[in-house]
């Protein structure tokens, strides 16, 4: 080619400039640009919190069983019904016969507790909305942690003031961590274990290691210790 | 070719065709004691630094901040995370091996001293700049590919408009001619 | 469960739990909710969800008597307070493979049961557990089970429901009963069910006309007959390799293929152990490589049709060469043992064996096997009788007596309905078209009867020529009851309400003889009450068997018959197998057993001890032989024997008997199911009623075709190079010396491999809490495979299919490798189980990018599924190659039923995940928690794995090594200790104890302790 | 343009020391050179051949995106591994691009710390293969993974989990490490290029190139205020890039040098797999050039005796590997541990001696060739000897990785691996991508580096003609630092 050709003084006038403006936001420009992959991420991060996606979740029942007024109002003990909590892994819905032992009297023509009686007749189960649900691949035992002297309340929060029971915590595996690294504020007397807004006579830190020490309570976090 | 120093001057520019006649000139210019004044040519040449008397960068300093703070960074993140904020019983090791983060170490110190390198040189010269005054003289097209410029600028304490442009003229440029803003 | 089926409820047990997976909350959680929605497995992990919840479900239905049977079950052991949901509970109950017994414990998670284990009370088990058994879990919940009453109208099928099957089989019974049972045939399996029995009898009684045969394929039955006239009646011959110094097997797989192969596996493990005193003696005289032969001290390999001239030969040494002294009258045997000693001249092994014998008189046992004509089994009576071992390592029993042998019955049968004696056939169980002898033809003959009842588990080939198909109730699904091979009563209660309202034979028998279908319960019920001994009822289930053994009557050598018999087989003309002679063996499938376990897809998926086959069976040739045949590992090869014709693939076995071709029955089904059909190759094509266990005269032919064999080891033709290199490797992995060298240098083991001393480059923390270890004993495993099932149950382990194995994608999590040794026609024959042996200073953890596998607190290398990302690293540096990857998802596309086997308490893996042995850590979390809860420390042997559970020889142990008083820790520091691939300093958790062998100092012995004969 | 390759004319490979080397041929000065260089990207319409030749490799490209989509949606199954080797071809691939990947930061940074005028001619061509080069590597770890949903793991960024990465696996340091060679090259040839598109935006003649050359250009205006700093910048990040260049194939080679694989497990991989590193990398370099500079005209600014003195290093890596493939074997004799003696005796004699001696050839044997002079300047003799190269350093990877996973410790576990068409459609298909890159960097992008070259032309000896001395300049004057 010859060294001509592309001369631009014969290709007429410069085609474009940049106007003055630009230089004016190459700043914010290069900034925004520097950090929007900081800014996706932690929309990503805040997106994807237990808080933004579990917590809060209050699916209706089939029956409108108020823990409210079971658990608060008349005070029964949680243990009443679920009656697993403290022997196995699942602290067990209770079966409907339970539900009758008062219902069969009490309220018996009650259009709530259409369903239950039903239930009770048929022999099928009432099927409950699962609320606290851990991923399949978590290994949750009631037993564990009740007889140790974690407190219902820790992880499922004021079931007493529950029309309708809500998930309470996150369940993610930061927030297990949280308690296994250090169960101090969460331990209590075994017989306090099912007390709703429990108050201890001292401090919880001086209780929670006092009960920590006594009961040589060592939580792991290995893998193992919920995934199998 | 208008010679009068108007309002909307930015300057004059003088075009050499070779460059050791730039070299020549910016060594006059200097002496001359102009202070708001610049060489534009194609490639580094080498001499005109000290030709034009521009001393060393701080350049280099800011990068050895940053690879420190690389270095000291990447130290303390593979600590934190492996030894003490999940403490992990891997293969029997200890929680924290220096031989073991060597590697991740180095490679975020060279990483954060080339960013540093990368955008303080930009920042420094002030670039990106996409506008500029001289891009409005035709001439200065071929500053990037075959021809050598001085540029000294109206706001230059020692500019008298017409002295200024005799002045480059003088200096054997090819051509000098003023550049509106 | 009436009240469920007036309110409409689907009565099907499965469909009804569909019903409520149908609610839309409930796919939610299927769904999941899990912060991470990528963490959310595919739907693999949201099944054990699904069946928590299903269980859960059923659990609480249960409590108020829903689906679970009306009859109680009693909880075998420490019944919780109530029942929880979520808890697993066990009960005893029993399981009879042709007439053969396993009591069992079986693991039942709210309703549906998940794991078969031995009845550890029970003496035949003693909580080991056969493949068969712990394998029916998968086919209780087989989706190809048959559901539905199918009558066939020309052939083609019609769907009926169970009530108008009932309503028509009862019709025709009615008839039936008016002509006194005339044109009736019953075939039936074998069985020792007391009120099975009892039927039959009441059969016999009220049906005077019908005939009754039985017939099992594979069976017993020269024993039998050899009984019949050594005593003059049907006997039961009982062994116990536990008491006996040495041992003398021809053609006898005591510790596989026998009614107490478990006891006798136990043992004969006993009499292993160096270190617990005396170790006995093994020989056998065998074709195949059965599983007792890889244990031998000294193995012959012979062909199978020359094995009797060997035990004659035995017997003549003994008697003329050594002067051992017949009891009077049975002097005229001397005849046939002088005429056999001049045939030919002893072989240094049988001079051997002979003085063996000779010096253990009273602690000696020579055992023949199944497949032996009735006068060897004579011929083995009568040197038990003069060596003294009568008694003491060998008893005869009684046996309820029936008329044919199976052989016989089924040639009789077939007779019959060929002169078209038979309007009317029951079949109860049994696939006689498919295993019946090909010469019957049996399938042509069941279309030409008129009335053809088949009751079985599947629609099978039978099936497909009866005029009707009846559903068979599971063994987990019904009442049944039994007497094992020690004549001990045993009930088996049902697990699991029947899934498809199947009917057990007895219950079919009610109907043909009362008119009226009574509830198996009911029939064992009132069995139970006449037997002596069973004691009460709750107690019986509890306990699962009877602990009172019934009083026998001794039996009495009946001279003659003996000498009759021995005479009959001595003056015989000797079989000369060879080059222009071959033989061809049936040899019962390790795996399949006849054939009625082809569509179990874990059994199909377990590699041959041996071949380490899966998928598949094969020619057996050896490894001389196919050289001289010109025949390689994997040509198709076509077997003809007389005008029968079958192709089959060639598998190269070191150490197979010369010009013998070993073919295992059961593979080559048509109609098994979508898992069975079409893998291998139908051996009953080439079985005649004539030649049922061994035939000679066979031809190979090469076709120039071949196949490809699936192996879970050496998944390719291996080259010289390798070949050289994996025996000069395989004597430091699985170290073995004689009993001699164990004597002189107990610690040889540890010497066996040198390397520079062991030395980290940092400082190792010290052992604290648990320190969970493991020993395999070398000498006692004999690579059973009861393992490997088991450890597939515990740990959800899915099968892969042929194609993956032969791709080298198995997923076992267990495997047992085996390494042959020396003289490749001759070879020793060593098996080592290896899984993660978890290193303490574990090469796979320090590898992995995301820390998806490390070490918790107890020293367990321990693998978290949902943080794996799939590098598949640390399986590349992981020295023993224990680590198995989810190449896809093998979870996927399982049908719902079929999903009721998972144990809820392991994670089900998802694709691109790593897995590997995890020393059953569900098993330890749960103890840990309970002896927490309960405010004590964990017991020594209170923790056990799968696999240690299910061990018959208890070759493995587990346990804490930081206790210096536990079993494992002493088993560790103790002699024959030793770890694989100890130069790496990875510091296995697991240790091998060295195997040792007790060869006869007479013979010659090479490196490995296998004769040089 | 001439699709054959034709003997080159002006032959500059003759060493006379009295003289500078001459670099550039053919009498260019700053103008004709700026017109040539600028004027193979403004030329209205491409050749046809270039439409071809993308045509093809774009297709190839978009079946690699086929087969990893097809690989995702079913697993890793798909490809032939199993389990003894749990990495086949996909490792394979990653540790061949990234090789490859290294010529470029080596040509600009070592050579340029080292003052080797004659880089100019191909740094910027090199260092634009680099780029690709690494993004086709990273494309292998990425997909590699059993779940690719949940590579991000493999990064330190906060969680719910509340896990992090495990930093003493090897395969965390090559995230890092590749991570950081590929921003450095990036940074390093973004900023040699910036002149040059400076060049291209002030010979625009439409808007939209001008807009586009303009953005990219950042506004350069050829300041020699800028010159100075951007000069040291550049010396910097040449100072920075040449370990960098080490370490990256260093710390690659430590994911099988850190492990206990026999055949893995071998001190010398670090130098080993660098040397090889350059030498594929300048086999690339070479494979892709020779056609460019005969299409393209540009022989007389990449003249031969780039092309001979680029043969020179290809000959001394070369040898450099084959001297390390004689060391493996001598150490693992030495050593004597068994498995380790085994994996090479089973490299050399197992199933997989094919490989083994498909690399040696083409590794050790076919470089000699460049002893001889005719060869070295023969481009034709040079194109065909590098393709083997590029071959041989493949297998070499596959020798490495593939055997001495087949075969390990236990022998009952040994396996044989076999790749199936998915694997050998993605290799295919990473080359596909590779080439349209470059296709299209030769389009729309200076090929040459001018401005440098412009630094080592014959009409820039100017220094002589200086009329006074330029010395040192020790008076004030407020220039900005």
């Amino acid at each position: 080619m010859d060294s001509q050709q592309k001369d631009p003084r014969r290709d007429g006038p410069d085609p474009f400039r940049f106007p003055k403006w630009t230089n004016a936001i190459r700043l914010p420009v290069t900034l925004a640009a520097a950090l929007a992959p900081l800014f996706i991420l932690g929309l990503l991060y805040l997106l994807f919190s237990p808080g933004a996606t579990s917590v809060g979740y209050q699916p209706a029942q089939p029956v409108p069983y108020s823990h409210q007024l079971h658990a608060g109002l008349l005070g029964i003990d949680c243990r009443y019904c679920h009656t697993g909590v403290e022997t196995g892994a699942a602290a067990t819905l209770p079966p409907t016969s339970v539900c009758m032992n008062c219902h069969a009297t009490v309220r018996a023509q009650s259009e709530k507790l259409q369903l239950v009686r039903e239930s009770f007749a048929t022999g099928m189960p009432i099927p409950w909305v699962r609320v606290h649900d851990l991923p399949d691949f978590v290994y949750f035992d009631h037993s564990a942690h009740v007889r140790r002297g974690v407190g219902c309340e820790s992880c499922h929060g004021r079931i007493d003031k529950m029309e309708v029971v809500r998930q309470f915590a996150g369940l993610n595996m930061a927030w297990c961590l949280e308690c296994h690294r250090d169960p101090v504020p969460h331990l209590r007397p075994e017989d306090a274990v099912t007390v709703m807004g429990y108050v201890p006579d001292e401090p919880q830190i001086e209780l929670g290691r006092r009960l920590r020490d006594a009961r040589h309570i060592t939580p792991k976090t290995d893998c193992s210790t919920c995934h199998r | 070719m208008a010679t009068r120093a108007t309002h909307g001057l930015y300057g004059y520019l003088a075009e050499f065709r070779e460059p050791w006649d730039l070299i020549d000139a910016a060594a006059k210019v200097r002496d001359a004691g102009y202070t708001r004044w610049d060489c534009h040519t194609p490639f580094p040449l080498h001499g005109l630094d000290h030709a034009m008397g521009i001393r060393g960068t701080r350049l280099p300093w800011l990068v050895l901040c940053g690879g420190l703070t690389g270095l000291t960074a990447a130290l303390l993140m593979q600590w934190w995370m492996n030894a003490h904020d999940y403490p992990y019983l891997i293969s029997g090791k200890p929680l924290f091996g220096l031989p073991a983060v060597v590697p991740v170490t180095f490679e975020l110190t060279v990483l954060l001293s080339a960013l540093t390198t990368f955008f303080a040189m930009w920042g420094l010269n002030l670039l990106p700049q996409h506008h500029h005054p001289l891009f409005n003289s035709e001439r200065f097209r071929r500053a990037t590919s075959d021809r050598f410029f001085i540029s000294i600028e109206a706001r230059d304490p020692l500019f008298q408009g017409e002295r200024t442009r005799e002045f480059l003229a003088g200096l054997g440029a090819d051509a000098v001619e003023p550049v509106e803003d | 469960m009436s009240s469920m089926n007036q309110n409409g409820l689907d009565h099907n047990y499965w469909r009804s739990l569909q019903e409520l997976s149908d609610e839309p909350e409930f796919r939610r959680f299927l769904e999941g909710e899990f912060p991470e929605p990528a963490e959310v497995p595919t739907d693999a992990m949201s099944r054990r969800r699904f069946l928590q919840v299903m269980g859960a479900s059923v659990a609480m239905a249960s409590l108020v008597g829903c689906r679970w049977p009306q009859e109680t079950i009693v909880p075998f052991a420490s019944r919780p307070e109530g029942v929880t949901p979520g808890t697993a509970r066990r009960y005893a109950t029993v399981m009879e493979l042709a007439g053969a017994v396993s009591p069992l414990l079986v693991t039942s998670f709210d309703g549906r049961p998940i794991k078969v284990e031995g009845n550890p009370d029970h003496p035949l088990s003693q909580g080991a557990c056969d493949l068969f058994a712990q394998a029916g879990l998968l086919e209780l919940y087989d989706p190809d089970r048959s559901r539905h009453v199918l009558e066939r109208e020309g052939g083609r099928p019609r769907r009926r429901s169970l009530g108008d099957g009932e309503a028509a089989a009862a019709a025709a019974f009615t008839a039936l009963r008016a002509r006194r049972g005339a044109g009736l045939a019953v075939l039936s399996e074998a069985s020792s069910s007391p009120t099975f029995a009892a039927l039959r009898g009441r059969l016999r009684d009220e049906l005077p006309e019908a005939a009754w045969y039985e017939y099992e394929p594979v069976s017993r039955d020269n024993e039998r007959l050899a009984t019949g006239l050594a005593f003059g009646e049907a006997r039961r011959v009982r062994v116990d390799p536990g008491a006996a110094r040495v041992l003398a097997c021809f053609d006898a797989d005591l510790l596989l293929d026998h009614p107490t192969a478990l006891r006798n596996a136990r043992g004969f493990a006993n009499g292993r152990r160096a270190e617990d005193g005396e170790m006995n003696r093994l020989y056998v005289v065998e074709s195949d490589l059965s599983l007792t032969g890889g244990m031998a001290d000294h193995r012959v390999a012979m062909p199978s049709l020359e094995i009797p001239r060997a035990l004659y030969g035995l017997a003549a040494e003994l008697v003329l060469g050594r002067g051992l002294s017949l009891p009077p009258g049975y002097e005229s045997v001397l005849p046939a043992l002088e005429h056999v000693r001049a045939a030919g001249h002893a072989p240094a092994w049988m001079g051997a064996m002979a003085g063996d014998l000779l010096a253990h008189r009273g602690e000696s046992l020579v055992a023949v096997g199944p497949r032996q004509p009735d006068h060897v089994h004579v011929l083995a009576i009568l040197l038990n009788e003069v060596l003294g071992n009568t008694g003491r390592t060998v008893t005869y029993g009684p046996d309820d007596q029936r008329g044919l042998s199976h052989g016989a019955a089924i040639a009789t049968l077939a007779v019959t309905m060929g002169k078209g004696q038979v309007q009317s056939l029951v079949i109860l169980g049994g696939n006689p078209v498919h295993d019946a002898p090909a010469d019957l033809d049996f399938g042509g003959l069941l279309d030409r009867v008129a009335e053809s009842w088949h009751l079985s588990l599947f629609v099978d080939e039978t099936s497909q020529h009866c005029r009707w198909h009846l559903p068979r109730a599971h063994w987990l699904e019904s009442w049944h009851d039994v007497r094992d091979h020690d004549g001990r009563y045993a009930v088996a209660q049902p697990l699991i309400a029947p899934l498809y309202d199947g009917w057990t034979p007895a219950e079919l028998l009610s109907l043909l003889l009362d008119g009226v279908r009574r509830p198996a319960h009911d029939l064992v019920r009132a069995t139970a009450d006449r037997e002596p001994g069973a004691g009460d009822w709750e107690a019986l289930l509890h306990r699962g068997f009877a602990a009172a053994l019934p009083v026998e009557k001794a039996a009495a050598l009946d001279g003659r018959g003996v000498v009759a018999a021995v005479r009959r087989g001595g003056m015989a003309k000797p079989a000369e197998v060879g080059r222009e002679n071959l033989e061809l063996v049936f040899v019962r499938d390790p795996s399949l057993h006849d054939g009625r376990f082809a569509n179990n897809a874990w059994l199909q998926e377990l590699p041959d001890f041996m071949t380490k086959l899966v998928w598949d069976n094969a020619a057996l040739f050896g490894v001389s032989t196919a050289a001289a045949l010109d025949v390689a590992h994997g040509d198709v090869v076509e077997l003809q024997l007389g005008e029968r014709r079958l192709e089959a693939a060639v598998y190269v076995l070191p150490g197979h008997a010369p010009w013998s071709v070993s073919l295992s029955l059961g593979h080559g089904r048509t109609a098994a199911g979508g898992v069975g059909n079409g893998t291998g190759f139908r051996a009953y094509a080439l079985r005649n009623s004539s030649a049922l266990d061994a035939a000679a005269g066979l031809k190979v032919v090469r076709t120039g075709r071949s196949h490809r064999l699936a192996t879970t080891q050496d998944h390719h033709a291996i080259d010289a190079v390798g070949m050289r290199e994996r025996e000069k490797r395989s004597r430091s992995l699985v170290v073995s010396g004689t009993l001699a060298e164990y004597r002189e240098h107990p610690d040889f083991a540890a010497h066996r491999t040198h390397h520079p001393p062991l030395v980290s480059l940092w400082k190792e923390r010290p052992r604290e809490g648990f320190a969970w270890g493991m020993t395999i004993d070398l000498s006692t495993c004999i690579g059973c495979n009861a393992c490997v099932v088991a450890c597939q149950a515990e740990n959800n382990i899915p099968v892969v299919g042929k194609d993956q194995v032969a791709k080298g994608r198995e997923l076992h999590w267990l495997r047992l490798d085996r390494y042959f040794q020396g003289d490749p026609d001759a070879p020793a024959v060593a098996h080592q189980p290896v899984a993660c042996v978890h290193c303490e200073l574990a090469p796979c953890e320090q590898v992995c990018p995301v820390n998806a596998t490390m070490h918790n607190e107890d020293g367990l290398n321990v693998m978290a599924y949902n943080r794996c990302v799939g590098t598949r690293y640390c399986s590349n540096n992981c020295p023993y190659k224990v680590r198995r990857f989810n190449w896809f998802n093998f979870n996927s596309d399982i049908p719902d039923v079929r999903k009721l086997v998972y144990n809820p308490e392991v994670t089900l893996r998802s694709r691109g995940v790593m897995e590997k042995c995890t020393y059953c850590v569900q098993r330890i979390e749960t103890v840990k928690i309970d002896a927490k809860n309960e405010g004590r420390p964990v017991r020594d042997g209170e923790v056990v794995t799968a696999c240690q559970q299910t061990c018959p020889t208890q070759a493995i142990v587990f346990g804490d090594l930081n206790d210096p008083q536990s079993r494992v820790t002493k088993l560790t520091t103790g002699d024959r200790a030793y770890h694989l691939l100890a130069e790496l300093n990875v510091k296995p958790r697991t240790a091998f104890l060295a195997r040792l062998r007790n060869p006869n100092p007479e013979l010659a012995e090479s490196a490995d302790g296998h004769p040089a004969h | 343009m001439g699709t054959l390759l034709t003997r080159d004319t002006i032959d500059n490979t003759a060493h006379d020391p009295t003289r500078p080397q001459e670099l550039i041929t053919g009498g260019y000065d700053f103008t004709s050179l700026t017109d040539k260089v600028c004027g193979i990207v403004e030329r209205r319409g491409a050749p046809r051949a270039w439409w071809v030749a993308l045509g093809f490799s774009s297709t190839l490209a978009v079946t690699m995106f086929a087969m990893i989509g097809y690989l995702i949606f079913n697993g890793v199954g798909v490809w032939g591994l199993n389990n003894p080797v749990g990495w086949g071809w996909d490792i394979v691939n990653f540790v061949f691009w990234v090789g490859i990947g290294h010529a470029g930061t080596l040509i600009s940074a070592i050579l340029y710390l080292l003052r080797q005028q004659w880089r100019t001619s191909i740094n910027r061509f090199a260092e634009a293969m680099t780029i690709f080069a690494v993004i086709c590597a990273a494309i292998f770890p990425g997909i590699h993974v059993g779940r690719v949903w949940v590579v991000w793991w493999l990064f330190p960024l906060p969680n719910y989990q509340a896990m992090w990465p495990n930093f003493r696996s090897p395969l965390l340091w090559d995230v890092f490490a590749v991570g950081t060679y590929a921003t450095v090259s990036l940074l390093f040839w973004y900023t040699g290029m910036v002149p040059d598109l400076a060049t291209l935006r002030d010979r625009a003649v439409t808007r939209t190139r001008k807009i586009a050359y303009g953005f990219f250009a950042l506004g350069w205006r050829g300041s020699n205020r800028h010159w100075h700093r951007y000069e040291k910048a550049y010396l910097i990040l040449a100072g920075l890039a040449t370990p960098l260049v080490l370490s990256v194939h260093s710390v690659v080679s430590f994911d099988f040098a850190t492990s206990q694989v026999p055949g893995w497990h071998t001190t010398i991989f670090p130098p080993y797999f660098v040397a090889g590193a350059i030498f594929s990398g300048f086999a690339m370099v070479m494979t892709c050039l020779i056609p460019a500079r005969e299409w393209y005209g540009l022989k007389s600014i990449v003249t031969l005796y780039h092309l001979e003195t680029m043969a020179k290093i290809i000959l001394a890596t070369g040898t450099m590997v084959g001297y390390a493939y004689a060391t493996e074997f001598f150490i693992a004799w030495y050593g004597g541990n068994p498995a380790e003696q085994f994996a090479f005796i089973n490299r050399a004699f197992g199933p997989y001696a094919w490989a083994y001696w498909i690399m040696v050839s083409c590794n050790v044997i076919s470089p000699q060739l460049f002893w001889f002079k005719k060869i070295r300047t023969s481009p034709v003799a040079l194109l065909i000897i590098c393709i083997f190269v590029n071959i041989g350093m493949w297998f070499e990877r596959f020798v490495i990785t593939v055997i001495s996973l087949s075969r390990d410790y236990l022998p009952s576990a040994w396996g044989y691996y076999r790749p199936t068409p998915v694997d050998m459609l993605t290799f295919a298909g990473s080359f596909g991508l590779f080439f349209t890159l470059v296709l299209l960097f030769m389009r729309y992008l200076p090929m040459i580096a001018m401005a440098e070259v412009k630094t080592v032309m014959p009409q820039k000896h100017w220094e002589s003609k200086v009329s006074r001395p330029v010395g040192d300049y020790h008076g004030t004057n407020p220039g900005d630092r």
